[in-house]
């Protein structure tokens, strides 16, 4: 283990922890809009830390050309996808967990 | 134990297979059908590619000489199976589309009683 | 350490599967088909064959899932009640299945590389195809060349389910502007993001289908994501706009011209005074022969199926814009 | 190195099945996109990880095309809700 792989592990590491934190998040949040909070800040991060991970394992090729451009495609698309979706659900007509339900109700159970 | 790590792979394709096979005749709503279809034809491809696996081998694309590469023949027929694959899903869903506009239901129990089901 | 991720991936599948028995809302169904298509890819990249993983997850995730919530848009959400018999079916199943694990007992173990499939053809096909072919990935050698006449089958089968839509669906134009823009009107960051990915995209898929000899990727792949450009420009900015782009009328003649185009190098190898798609005589060099024979088939796959997929995008894209406006 | 990104594959795929099971139990079909969603991110780091414990990191390009087709699913997914209103 050089000095290059112990950082690289690292990296790796906090980028799994902030997964896992994340997908935490997708459960113990109160309602939609906060768990989707939790989930879009965690991928971007994760993502940044995971490939910059992996940057480090590579010598300067193809490869990392192509590591650049998923880090580059998934902070586009990903806040992205995350927003839209957001802003659909309230648009639908989900509430914050501070509003209050109105007649019809907030929630919806769908199975 | 040596009977497990031989077949795991197969047995849980086929119990895929099945799953899909029930989908397929128990769902009552075409579109479920067609996904089940799906899950059925997946399963398989998985079945090939399982079955062209070397162990140890790497993908078939060469790096060097003395590589234990494994089987490149089912991945050329699975390879074109899977676009033929959505082909027919898509013709399969706009037949769907169709009987939707032609007895307004896609359930298939619910045209069977219908006057002018052919 | 790899058989552990091949069975976890297996373990979730098989979840997913049983999931999707259980559930009446059929929107939640097609989601869960777009997860079992991305795992099954990932099966396929755990078991080496990684031109199929990128096919899967091109056009098993991608194009499927559109089109079935295309249907379902036009279809409704929920199944209904299901009066069949459980057991019937269940009976069946496993009688079914139980014969088949019962088979795979005479099957050669998992991954031995003594198993009679790894001793017939393949080995020619490992040894020789990168002195012969002269490409580094077998399977591009394999689908191009060895068995090119399958891929023409293959490529004339998609051809034909495309007219398979045309026939059972059409695609209506909107030839007076006034009906309702389609497309996100609020979603106004989507439409930028938009604009931005798709050229990267389209970049993408000419890198596909030209390196497609030497990694993973080929025609096949290539055709699907430049059409999941073209889609996201539709689903982004409404079909009258990508049809402006792209007319329907255009893409059924490359539809076409990519099939001929496949054809065309097999009668031109025949007059050159070889066997139908022997691209040894496309050149004075067989193994740059090969090289130009891959390269101009793929193209004619690359274009077919782009051309096929886009026109079935708009067949279903027109069927659920015309039951909106209604 | 090759433990670590194990550890670190399998550490996502602990992820990826907490993705799955929110998409197997939403509250909100809100809450089933988003776990496809992430499933779908989570997956695409899965397959540059295991492409450098594979030995063969040239097969980064599936990476690309997971992340690609997974915000088109979710256009597309969000195009469905244009006609359907989601909430009955």
């Amino acid at each position: 283990m050089n000095f290059l792989d112990i950082i690289s592990s690292l990296l790796l590491f906090a980028g799994t922890f902030f997964a896992f934190s994340g997908a935490v998040g997708l459960f113990r949040f109160p309602d939609f809009f906060t768990r989707v909070h939790a989930a879009s800040l965690t991928d971007s991060i994760a993502a940044i830390l995971m490939i910059a991970g992996l940057l480090l394992q590579t010598s300067f090729d193809l490869n990392t050309a192509k590591l650049i451009f998923i880090l580059v495609f998934l902070l586009i698309t990903s806040p992205t996808a995350s927003h839209a979706l957001a802003k659909s659900a309230r648009h639908g007509g989900l509430l914050l967990f501070t509003e209050k339900p109105t007649k019809q109700g907030g929630t919806n159970q769908d199975d | 134990m040596n009977l497990i790590l031989d077949y795991y792979n197969y047995w849980i394709v086929v119990f895929l297979m099945m799953t899909g096979f029930y989908i397929v005749i128990s769902a009552n709503n075409l579109v479920k059908k067609v996904v089940g279809l799906n899950i059925f034809q997946t399963s398989v491809f998985m079945m090939y590619i399982s079955m062209g696996k070397v162990a140890g081998g790497t993908a078939p694309i060469v790096v060097d000489d003395n590589t234990l590469y494994s089987n490149p023949l089912p991945h050329v027929l699975i390879l074109t199976a899977i676009v033929v694959g959505v082909a027919t899903t898509a013709v399969g869903l706009s037949l769907i589309i169709r009987i939707k506009r032609a007895y307004g239901t896609v359930e298939e129990n619910e045209f069977e009683h219908e006057d002018d089901a052919i | 350490m790899i058989e552990w991720i091949d069975l976890i991936l297996l373990g979730m599948l098989a979840l997913t599967a049983l999931r999707v028995i259980f559930l009446k809302d059929l929107f939640a169904v097609v989601m869960l088909f777009g997860i079992y298509s991305f795992l099954s890819a990932l099966v396929f990249i755990v078991l080496d064959a990684v031109d199929v993983a990128f096919t899967e997850a091109a056009v098993g995730a991608g194009i499927s899932t559109v089109l079935m919530l295309g249907t379902l848009a036009l279809t409704g959400r929920t199944e209904k009640e299901n009066t069949h018999s459980k057991l019937l079916p269940i009976l069946v199943v496993s009688v079914t299945g139980a014969a088949l694990i019962y088979g795979t007992l005479d099957m050669p173990p998992f991954g031995n590389p003594d198993n009679p499939i790894h001793q017939h053809v393949a080995p020619r096909y490992i040894e020789d195809s990168p002195k012969e072919v002269g490409l580094p990935n077998m399977v591009t050698s394999v689908l191009a060349s060895y068995r090119g006449f399958d891929t023409l089958g293959e490529t004339v089968v998609v051809f034909s389910a495309a007219i398979g839509v045309l026939a059972l669906l059409g695609i209506r134009r909107e030839e007076d502007n006034n009906t309702p823009e389609s497309g996100f009107k609020e979603h106004r960051v989507l439409q930028i993001v938009a604009k931005i990915t798709i050229p990267l995209v389209i970049l993408f898929a000419l890198y596909v289908q030209f390196h497609g000899d030497f990694g993973p990727g080929g025609g096949f792949q290539a055709g699907v994501i430049a059409a999941a450009a073209f889609i996201l420009y539709g689903l982004v900015f409404g079909l009258a706009k990508s049809m402006a782009v792209i007319s329907p009328m255009f893409l059924r003649y490359m539809a076409a011209s990519g099939v001929l185009l496949y054809a065309g190098v097999g009668l031109f190898s025949m007059m050159q005074g070889g066997n139908f798609l022997d691209y040894n005589l496309l050149a004075s060099d067989p193994v740059a022969g090969q090289h130009y024979g891959i390269l101009i088939i793929e193209l004619g796959v690359g274009i077919t199926v782009f051309a096929v997929m886009l026109t079935i995008f708009y067949a279903f894209a027109s069927q659920t814009e015309r039951s909106n406006i209604q | 190195m090759t433990t670590i990104f194990a550890a670190a594959a399998i550490a996502i795929l602990v992820v990826m099945a907490m993705a799955l099971t929110r998409a197997f139990t939403a509250p909100t079909v809100y809450d089933r996109i988003l776990g496809v969603n992430m499933f779908g991110t989570k997956t695409v780091l899965f397959i540059a990880v295991i492409g450098y414990l594979m030995g063969r990191p040239d097969f980064l390009d599936i990476a690309i095309v997971y992340a690609l087709i997974n915000f088109v699913g979710m256009v597309a997914v969000l195009r469905y809700f244009e006609y359907t209103a989601p909430i009955e």
